[in-house]
């Protein structure tokens, strides 16, 4: 668009960039103070000196700190998230590229479902202010954020899993269906994928929605004190029009954001879901990689979450300059 | 024939303290062609009954009685969708705060035709077509359709509310407050595009203000509301001529006027009545100074009074009588004295100290002085070592002062735009040059008015003052030492010497003191450790601004006080370290009317009776010439004209002096303002000018002036101006009084 | 999130306040009193936390047995998974060898679900408070020095948020967890080392806001110190708003400490409602329908977390009164 | 860094308090205080529980006993690595699991308890014993006496027990559960020591319907798919069906020909094995000796690497089968079928440990593999995950998720073809879920069961269509005692904490009784083996205990702190 939005996304990006670099550091230094041998999750029946110590070439882990943290940035700008500890053969990218889609669609489908529900029902409740109907709904909403989700889950997974059997309790399909899908395009194809979404996504949604729908209502309800919405008004909108057109349309430009930022802070949140339900996701991966030891694989699930993490908040400022005329222009003057 | 016509209507509020009447039994009839100017101060019921009008009242309001007709449909029969359909097409309304009723995250332009189209039926086309018609018709460019409110300046954004509202041609117009909160040279911009509508499309307007001046400027009508009751319906002219109401009499004493400059201004003291239980007898009761015991008893009733006049009070038929009476501040002050404050006699001014001894106030009211306040007086009541300055003026009979501060070519400069982000971002780092190259001097009890556009540096000045900024080049003086250099011990010395009163009351004090502790925390960070001492000093320093009796006030909370009182006690924290310097940002443009002008004379008696240095910034040259001896005029930072008050006021030199001159409103219907020969818009002050700053709008601008810095000359009366054409000008529009109001005097 | 920094006028309502000493730290007592006057959720999310404080308090003395140790019958073997006595079938028991006073049951290995819940108290509200505290006080003080003091020093503390902005905080979490011995303080200092973010950013606007008010200039223009403009004139008013960021922390803390339960970082000879249900769920209480044990802990934990919600709504609604956020 | 300096200070602070009754005590010192190790309880809360009910029964000695609960890997970890030195290990629970190998007692008799394994190898608990050194050789080389092996190993169990180096207490009944509507009950095979989850079941089992999917799931990891590494419990299910090995162990725990149509030793040190013939790769070509050969030689493969210090040492490329195939000397290739194996030293072991443990790998497929690694530094077989596995087992790959699932079908050209016509495996952790299924359909074979056994019996009593097998395992589940230092370098003191551990107590509580008391490292199972006299029992719980540390000195400070005996 204009120059002035276009330095501004140029100067988010370098600032995120430095985000970035700041957290991979601190990531470097965090998994040093590891307190178990990162060779832990090696150990068979034989081990001399010997292997020991080609294994920790192999790792680089008999460099100075200081190298080893060169390696590790040049390798992180090349994404080379390197070996992992505990699974043969396989790079912590190939580990990491299988999870990230699941987690992807978990997390999207999730938030989908979140984000309709909440904003219609935040204009709902903002509409019916002081209405039992808003008392209730958002005590109800209350209660689904207080609760943990992953009791939810399991009561959930109790009853429609094992006690109706109207759902499958885990993981993604069976395999005998699984091992057919050669792209992910077959997986989102395919009905089975979509059955077992159902549980964890509507887990997630129960929960996640009470952000959207709060934020909307309390948006809903300053932006009805806002005087260019008495305008519409006093300009003999119907108050539909009023509502939708104006109001909600304003009212959800927060709400996008947040949906923005939620899709980072999903990714990484979706780690107790992901382990409730067998989802084969970054989040169970993490859980595993730390639980066995397997440092390498830990801090590249660690590492790729967080780069979402900063992506989506670059992403959310640049939406909201975009979507804001406002910020838009104040960008420029906006010195950090 | 009325096009709208209320009767009776009565309009309540539920709150949790109980019911309020805001609005309780107005009658008011709107001919055809006619501007219904309705006036009053805030809280008298003047919005609550346009929302009335309209029907958009909020939820807890509700109209209780009485008739709407709009050209013979009772409103208030009208079913909702009815109602929506006449909104607009035939009532449209420019709300408070219009700056604020346009969307803005949609163009100003999508706006106006999503109106157009929805409301009117326009087709695509043909509403673009319009929108260009209108947006031509109130002076936008029709290119500004296609822009965000945001990249509005304010004058702007009203336009383009106006330019809505009169879309759909409604028979109509309903404005609240218009112009309130814009500069003046905005504001009389705006004013002469509705003047001009009115003429040329023949609207029917009923205007809401508090501003008995903006209704002069384009009403024919006028309509006083006081306490949810209409208290003086006249034309124009005689009302402003002869007020009919003791409150219409006050507001218009209240008002400074620059072509009729005043002595000392009238004041109404006190409170509008709790409109949860209203007086039985006349509203005004409690504040007028013509009250008698019957006022109390009986509600008087809107009454014809004379031709077409209306009015509510018991002594309208003396009203002759009394309007020559109401020419006395004094007696509106006895109001005071009788319901509020036990006012002492003033004390006989005293002449301002000159030489040494420095705290006026201290030697006066203050035999409790601590020990310590008098040996630092002692310590730091030297002679000023400052030498002479001939801009200076000389207001001791020929005899040179030493001024107690002095500009010595200040400028302040900001950066914007750089850092490492703003790097980053290929920014170009941005110097403004807030102010620029100022010099004047300022005696001990010396008055000087800082005036101009907003933006043009004067706050920044201001806050230069008092060093809560540091100047980037330059010095400033205070008894000959630089506050660029002040630190620990001196710069205490300073802050005690020196004070700020702010411009909006509501913020100036912690929110979370009781009014003893603001008051108290100046004198515990000078080290009055006594108690007992600073109890007595802050007593004495509320009983000083008439806050009487000063102990009530001390544990209150600032929000149990009204924006009066508390522009008062900020005067009184000001003063209750005795300083010897004051500067006041903007001290009364928060506050309602009625109560403006007892602040003002508050000030200014105790700056001169403590020989208070004095700086007033304003943007209300009237204001100025009430208060201030001399007057500065600023623009971009830059100080172009300067000298004692009458002189600027009544000979300005400077082209920008003049503008602001003819800018101001006056509230008389009859003095024609001089038209106003630039347009609206300051530009950032980001460069620095080679020639006059003032070329880019002056009116009458040379070749000489964009490349030659006009010379500073000074005449004999100490009035300085920079402008190629001091003395020149072609005869300086001077105000007119008692000329007629023609139809299309602006062009 | 985008919390615009808004400043309303003063609490309204109180004049019969007569203090001559109007002390900032009466007014805030005020503040607070207000909101629980107002507010009845949040007076109702005090009384839980109350009864919750005083259970935690009391436990040893409410709680029948110890929480870790399992019971034994007549025969000296574990009493396992008795059934809570008003669910269990009369009789049935004295066969097993014991007398059922079970009010929530047992656990697979003969531990008392009840005197577990009411141990539990202590350790959610030991996380909840600290973390709550930790956020608020660390949140508060980097708000307050990066929106007065500006420049660098802002740079340096909001850079920082943004790092704090970008690192997933129950990842973080689980790895504090692993690296350190399991404890519910892994909780309370992943939550100091991160979640301050919010508090400090919101904080640090409304700074902002209140720096350039009237009041403090008026306060700097009287010779009033940086120190004393800081915590005389701006703390007091944002500290309203650093209560309502803690009461949102306890809930995040008290959540955020039975997730990482659940996914077996904690530490298991401190007994919380996370652990209880980690170790119901490994025990397969949902198999073996022993919803005695899975319902009671999930139900103390949304009551003190919805507890924590309705206090900071509380403070919303006095803060901001249109604002009305979570 | 402040933990450490932090402790330091706790540390010095408690060596005050404890100096201070120990200076008024003429008795020996106190016992200081002693770290008992375990799993967590979310990874395994049976011995979370039971290290828990030890712990207390300790502490009642008058020990300062503290629990320490960390991840398996972790747990490693410090017992592997921490053997020597003031952080070393003090007592940890642990497990041996049973593998078809172990069938045969060498591999624990000489791994667990030979001196020269101590500082890298498996003797994790530093036991020092030369007589028992003698013994575990001697049970090596002893290969024609059958007899006088089982007397070997018989003292050399009696040695340990006594001694009591190592506290068994359980072996766990392993609880599987088949659903007998799909497969029939009688077709399923009980290995001993093993339980269901075996060869012979999975070429055996028989479908009683149209479903011949058999479903199983693994609460473990299942990470690689490779026939030259020793991954785990779940991956060697799968590697054992893939690729064939010459011998196989039978049900019983013998080891038997396989793909080798017969074995022939000719001396204790040249066993000549000829191939059956006809057999294919699942890539169809076929299956000769030089493979054979060479899925040894590929385990033998590795280089030579000589250190700044002029040490040479040997760098295995397949460090896991290394050990099984270390003691080949020389491997004569006589025709397409038979080849000669000759040995370094005799070994009983053999068959069961190497010719029945080894994978027969494919010459063809991993000769470039190898050739390439050996070129390699940083690199061994561990890091290669074959794009499609190739084997010449009765189950051949179709589709392996690392972590997820690997699916095989059957070996249409295999000369014993399974009943069954796929076999996939899942990764489920969640114990609920794994109920779930299994009771659902969507899983009909569970195998692997580390959750309560009572609640898996519950399932069983309750659904008409599961079957409930249960097997001893050669497996067993013990208290190690580092025994370097002290405490624990005292026998006294081991057997008294060893009396204090209630077996049967922890078998009928926390077991449910799906345990078998232990009371040596080698299982009831092996039947053979254990045809020895009677091993001592330690049983006289807390009071018993407390006696024998009286009787050895020991003594208690007013505390009831337990103390040394006196110089």
């Amino acid at each position: 668009m204009n120059r002035g939005i276009a330095y501004y996304i140029l100067g988010r990006f370098l600032q995120s960039l430095m985000v970035l670099w700041i957290i991979v550091t601190l990531l470097f230094l965090l998994f040093r103070l590891a307190p178990s041998n990162p060779l832990a999750s090696y150990i068979d029946t034989t081990f001399t000196k010997e292997q020991e110590a080609a294994l920790l070439a192999r790792f680089g882990l008999d460099k100075p700190l200081g190298e080893q943290y060169i390696i590790y940035l040049l390798n992180l700008a090349r994404f080379e998230l390197g070996d992992t500890f505990s699974y043969s053969g396989k790079s912590v990218l190939d580990i990491l590229s299988a999870d990230l889609p699941n987690t992807i669609y978990l997390t999207l489908s999730s938030l989908l479902v979140a984000y309709a529900v909440g904003v219609l029902g935040g204009i709902a409740m903002a509409a019916l202010r002081g209405s039992l109907f808003e008392r209730v709904g958002t005590t109800f909403t209350l209660m689904t954020r207080a609760a943990p989700t992953f009791w939810v889950g399991m009561l959930l997974l109790s009853f429609f899993a094992f006690q109706w059997k109207l759902l499958p309790s885990a993981g993604i399909g069976p395999a005998v269906v699984r091992y057919r899908w050669e792209t992910e395009w077959d997986k989102l194809m395919s009905p089975v994928f979509w059955r077992h979404m159902i549980l964890p996504t509507f887990t997630l949604a129960l929960y996640l929605h009470g952000l959207p729908l709060l934020l909307m209502r309390s948006n809903m309800l300053e932006v009805l004190d806002q005087d260019y919405v008495t305008m519409s008004r006093l300009a003999g909108y119907s108050e539909w029009r009023v509502m939708i057109h104006t109001a909600a349309r304003n009212a959800m430009l927060p709400v996008l954001t947040a949906l923005t930022l939620g899709i980072g802070y999903s990714i990484g949140g979706n780690v107790v879901i992901e382990n409730v339900f067998s989802w084969p996701g970054l989040g169970r991966t993490l859980v595993r990689a730390v639980q066995q030891a397997d440092y390498p694989l830990a801090q590249g699930a660690f590492f790729l979450i967080a780069l979402i993490i900063v992506f989506m908040n670059f992403i959310a400022d640049i939406l909201y300059s975009l979507l804001d005329p406002r910020v838009g222009a104040s960008a420029q003057a906006q010195v950090s | 024939m009325s096009i709208l016509s209320i009767r009776d209507l009565k309009v309540d509020y539920a709150t949790q303290e109980g019911t309020v009447q805001a609005v309780d039994g107005v009658s008011l009839d709107v001919d055809e062609g006619q501007q219904v100017g309705l006036i009053g101060e805030s809280g008298c019921g003047k919005t609550t009954l346009l929302k009335a009008i309209v029907q958009v009242l909020p939820r807890n309001g509700r109209i209780t009685a009485g008739k709407i007709m709009f050209k013979g449909i009772d409103m208030l029969q009208l079913s909702k969708a009815e109602m929506r359909q006449l909104r607009w097409r035939e009532i449209a309304t420019i709300p408070q705060a219009s700056m604020d009723s346009l969307n803005p995250v949609q163009r100003v332009g999508s706006q106006l035709m999503k109106l157009l189209r929805v409301r009117g039926g326009y087709d695509k086309r043909a509403a673009r077509r319009r929108a260009a018609d209108l947006f031509d018709l109130v002076g936008l460019d029709t290119e500004r359709l296609m822009h965000y409110p945001h990249e509005f300046s304010g004058g702007m954004k009203q336009r383009a509310v106006i330019a809505m509202a009169l879309a759909l041609e409604p028979s109509l117009l309903i404005a609240d407050e218009p112009v309130t909160a814009l500069d003046v040279i905005v504001q009389h911009q705006i004013l002469e595009v509705l003047r001009e509508l009115e003429q040329e499309l023949n609207l029917t307007v009923m205007l809401i203000t508090h501003d008995i001046s903006v209704v002069a400027q384009v009403c024919d009508s006028v309509a006083v509301m006081y306490a949810g009751r209409i208290v003086e319906q006249a034309a124009a002219q005689p009302f402003f001529h002869a007020p009919a109401h003791p409150y219409s009499l006050g507001l218009q004493q209240a008002f400074p006027n620059l072509a009729r400059p005043r002595d000392e201004l009238v004041s109404i003291e006190g409170y509008p009545p709790d409109l949860r239980e209203p007086p039985s007898g006349c509203r005004f009761a409690e504040r007028c100074p013509f009250v008698q015991d019957s006022c109390h008893d009986i509600d008087p009733r809107l009454e014809l009074v004379g031709d077409n006049r209306l009015a509510a009070c018991l002594r309208s038929g003396e009203m002759e009588t009394l309007r020559l009476q109401a020419e006395d501040p004094a007696l509106w002050q006895q109001v005071e004295v009788a319901q509020y404050f036990v006012d002492q006699p003033l004390p006989p001014a005293p002449s301002p100290k000159h030489q040494g001894g420095g705290d006026a106030l201290a030697g006066l009211i203050e035999p409790t002085a601590s020990p310590l306040e008098s040996a630092e007086e002692a310590a730091y009541g030297g002679i000023s070592k400052s030498p002479p300055n001939a801009l200076g003026g000389d207001l001791e009979g020929g005899r040179v002062v030493a001024p107690l501060l002095e500009m010595r070519d200040v400028s302040k400069r900001f950066k914007i735009g750089g850092g490492l982000a703003g790097l980053l971002r290929g920014d170009q780092e941005q110097t403004v040059y807030a102010v620029n190259n100022i010099s004047f001097t300022l005696r001990r009890g010396e008055s000087l008015g800082l005036a101009g556009e907003s933006g043009c540096g004067k706050s920044t000045t201001g806050k230069l003052l008092v060093k809560l900024l540091d100047a980037s080049d330059g010095e400033i003086l205070f008894d000959g030492a630089d506050l660029a250099g002040m630190e620990q011990d001196d710069l205490l010395n300073f802050r005690r010497r020196s004070q700020l009163m702010f411009q909006n009351p509501f913020e100036a004090l912690n929110p979370r003191f009781t009014l003893y502790r603001s008051l108290t925390e100046p004198l515990i960070i000078h080290g009055w450790k006594d108690e007992e001492a600073r109890l007595q000093r802050v007593i004495e320093t509320l009983d000083r601004v008439n806050l009487r009796p000063a102990e009530v006030f001390l544990d209150k909370y600032p929000h149990q006080l009204s924006g009066g009182q508390l522009q008062r006690v900020v005067l009184a924290r000001a003063l209750v370290l005795h300083p010897d310097f004051l500067v006041a940002d903007e001290p009364v443009s928060m506050l309602d009317v009625s109560v403006r002008a007892g602040i003002l004379n508050t000030t200014r008696r105790l700056a001169r009776e403590l020989g208070l240095a004095t700086v007033y910034i304003s943007h209300d040259l009237s204001l100025l010439q009430y208060t201030c001896d001399r007057i500065a005029i600023m623009y971009l930072g830059e100080i172009v004209e300067i000298g004692p008050s009458s002189e600027v006021i009544n000979n300005p030199q400077h082209p920008y002096t003049k503008a602001l001159i003819a800018a101001v409103p006056v509230p008389d219907p009859t003095i024609e303002n001089p038209p106003l020969r630039i347009q609206e818009g300051i530009p950032r002050p980001t460069e620095q000018f080679i020639g006059c700053p003032f070329a880019q709008r002056c009116p009458d601008v040379m070749e000489a002036c964009i490349d030659i810095r006009p010379p500073a000359i000074t005449d004999e009366y100490s009035h300085m101006a920079q402008c190629h054409l001091y003395g020149q000008h072609r005869d300086s529009p001077k105000l007119k009084p008692g000329a007629e109001v023609t139809s299309g005097n602006t062009r | 999130m985008q919390q615009e920094a808004m400043v309303r006028e003063g609490p309204p309502g109180k004049t019969t306040a007569q203090f001559r000493q109007g002390s900032a730290l009466r007014q805030l007592w005020e503040t607070n009193l207000e909101v629980f006057q107002r507010d009845k959720m949040a007076l109702f999310g005090l009384c839980i936390f109350a009864v919750f404080a005083l259970v935690a308090l009391l436990a040893p003395l409410i709680a029948p047995n110890d929480p870790l140790t399992p019971l034994k019958n007549a025969d000296g073997d574990w009493i396992k998974d008795a059934l809570p006595y008003w669910l269990a079938e009369p009789g049935e028991d004295e066969a097993e060898g014991y007398t059922n006073e079970f009010f929530l049951g047992t656990t697979n290995i003969g531990r008392d679900i009840f005197s577990q819940l009411i141990h539990g108290s202590r350790s959610a509200l030991l996380v909840g408070f600290s973390a709550a505290a930790a956020v608020a006080v660390i949140g508060t003080i980097v708000g307050l020095l990066a929106g007065y003091y500006g420049g660098w020093v802002d740079t340096v503390l909001m850079r920082a948020a943004d790092v704090a902005f970008g690192i997933p905080f129950i990842p973080f979490i689980i790895v504090i967890a692993a690296f350190f011995d399991p404890s519910i303080w892994n909780v309370v200092l992943a939550m100091a080392v991160l979640l301050w973010r919010d508090t400090g950013r919101v904080i640090r606007s409304q700074v902002l806001v209140i720096k350039e008010q009237a009041f403090v200039s008026a306060a700097r223009v009287s010779g009033a110190s940086d120190l004393r403009i800081i915590f005389v004139y701006i703390a007091p008013s944002i500290l309203p708003l650093s209560f309502l960021y803690g009461s949102f922390a306890i809930a995040w803390a008290i959540l955020t400490e039975a997730s990482v339960s659940f996914l077996g970082f904690s530490d298991p000879n401190t007994i919380s409602w996370g652990f209880m249900l980690q170790d119901a769920f490994l025990s397969l209480a949902l198999t073996r329908g022993a919803f005695y044990w899975i319902i009671p802990p999930g139900l103390c934990i949304m009551l003190t977390v919805m507890a924590g919600f309705f206090i900071g709504r509380g403070y919303e609604e006095v803060l901001f009164p249109r604002l009305r956020r979570m | 860094m402040s933990r450490k300096l932090v402790s330091v200070v706790v540390l010095l602070l408690m060596l005050l308090v404890l100096a201070i009754p120990a200076a008024s005590q003429t008795a020996g010192e106190a016992v200081p205080a002693i770290i008992v190790r375990s799993v967590t309880q979310a990874e395994r809360p049976i011995e979370f529980e039971t290290t828990r009910l030890v712990v207390e029964n300790m502490r009642q000695l008058g020990l300062d006993v503290e629990h320490r609960a960390v991840p398996w890997a972790q747990l490693i970890d410090e017992i592997w690595y921490t053997r020597t030195g003031d952080e070393a290990w003090e007592m940890t629970y642990w497990r041996m699991v049973g593998r078809p190998e172990r069938s045969d007692p060498d591999e624990f008799t000489y791994n667990l308890f030979h001196s020269s394994v101590r500082d890298g190898g498996y003797n994790f608990i530093g036991y020092n014993n030369p007589d028992y050194d003698a013994l575990a050789e001697a049970q090596r080389v002893e290969v024609a006496d059958k007899e006088a092996r089982l007397d070997i190993i018989c003292e050399a169990q009696q040695i340990i027990r006594d001694d009591m180096v190592n506290a068994y207490f359980v072996h766990p009944l392993t609880p599987q559960v088949v659903n007998t509507e799909v497969f029939s009950a009688d077709s399923v095979v009980t290995q001993a020591g093993i339980g269901v989850h075996n060869f012979w079941t999975w070429i055996g089992i028989e479908p009683t319907g149209d479903s011949k999917d058999l479903v199983t799931s693994t609460t473990s990891f299942l990470n690689s798919f490779n026939p030259l590494e020793i991954a785990g419990d779940a991956p060697s299910r799968v590697t054992e069906m893939t690729w064939d090995r010459l011998m196989r162990i039978n049900p019983i725990g013998v080891a038997e020909p396989w793909a080798a149509e017969s074995v022939v030793w000719e001396d204790p040190l040249n066993v000549v094995v000829t191939l059956r013939a006809g057999m294919t790769w699942h890539d169809g070509e076929p299956v000769q000796s030089d493979d054979a050969a060479y899925s040894f030689e590929a385990a033998l493969a590795g280089t030579t690497q000589t250190d700044e210090d002029g040490n040479e040492s040997f760098r295995a490329e397949a460090p896991d089968y290394y050990p099984f195939a270390r003691n080949v000397a020389n491997i004569e290739i006589i025709d397409d079928l038979s080849l000669r194996f000759t040995l370094h030293t005799p070994s009983a072991a053999f068959e069961t440990s190497s010719l029945a443990k080894l994978n027969l790998i494919p010459k063809h497929v991993w000769e470039p593999i190898i050739e390439d690694l050996l070129t390699k530094d940083d690199a061994d077989v561990d890091s290669i995950q074959e794009e499609i596995p190739i084997g010449s087992g009765p189950f051949k790959y179709v589709a392996f998720d690392v972590n997820e699932f690997v699916l095989l079908e059957a070996f249409d050209d295999h000369w014993a073809r399974p009943k069954i016509d796929t076999w996939l495996m899942n990764v489920l952790p969640n114990q609920e879920a794994t109920l779930g299924q299994i009771q659902s359909g969507e899983m009909n074979f569970l195998w692997e069961w580390p959750g309560d056994p009572g609640v898996l019996q519950q399932i069983v009593d309750d659904n008409e269509h599961l079957d409930l097998f249960s097997a001893v395992s050669i497996g067993f589940q013990y208290f190690a005692f580092n025994v370097r230092y002290a405490p624990f370098d005292d026998v006294t003191f081991r057997q008294a904490v060893a009396h204090t551990i209630p077996q049967q107590f922890i078998i009928d509580n926390i077991y449910n009784g799906f345990a078998a008391p232990a009371d040596s490292f080698v299982s009831a199972a092996l039947e053979y083996w254990r045809q020895c006299d009677d091993l001592p029992t330690y049983d006289l719980g807390i009071d018993g205990a407390r006696e024998l540390l009286a009787d050895a000195g020991y003594t208690w400070d007013d505390d009831g702190r337990l103390h040394y005996p006196a110089e």
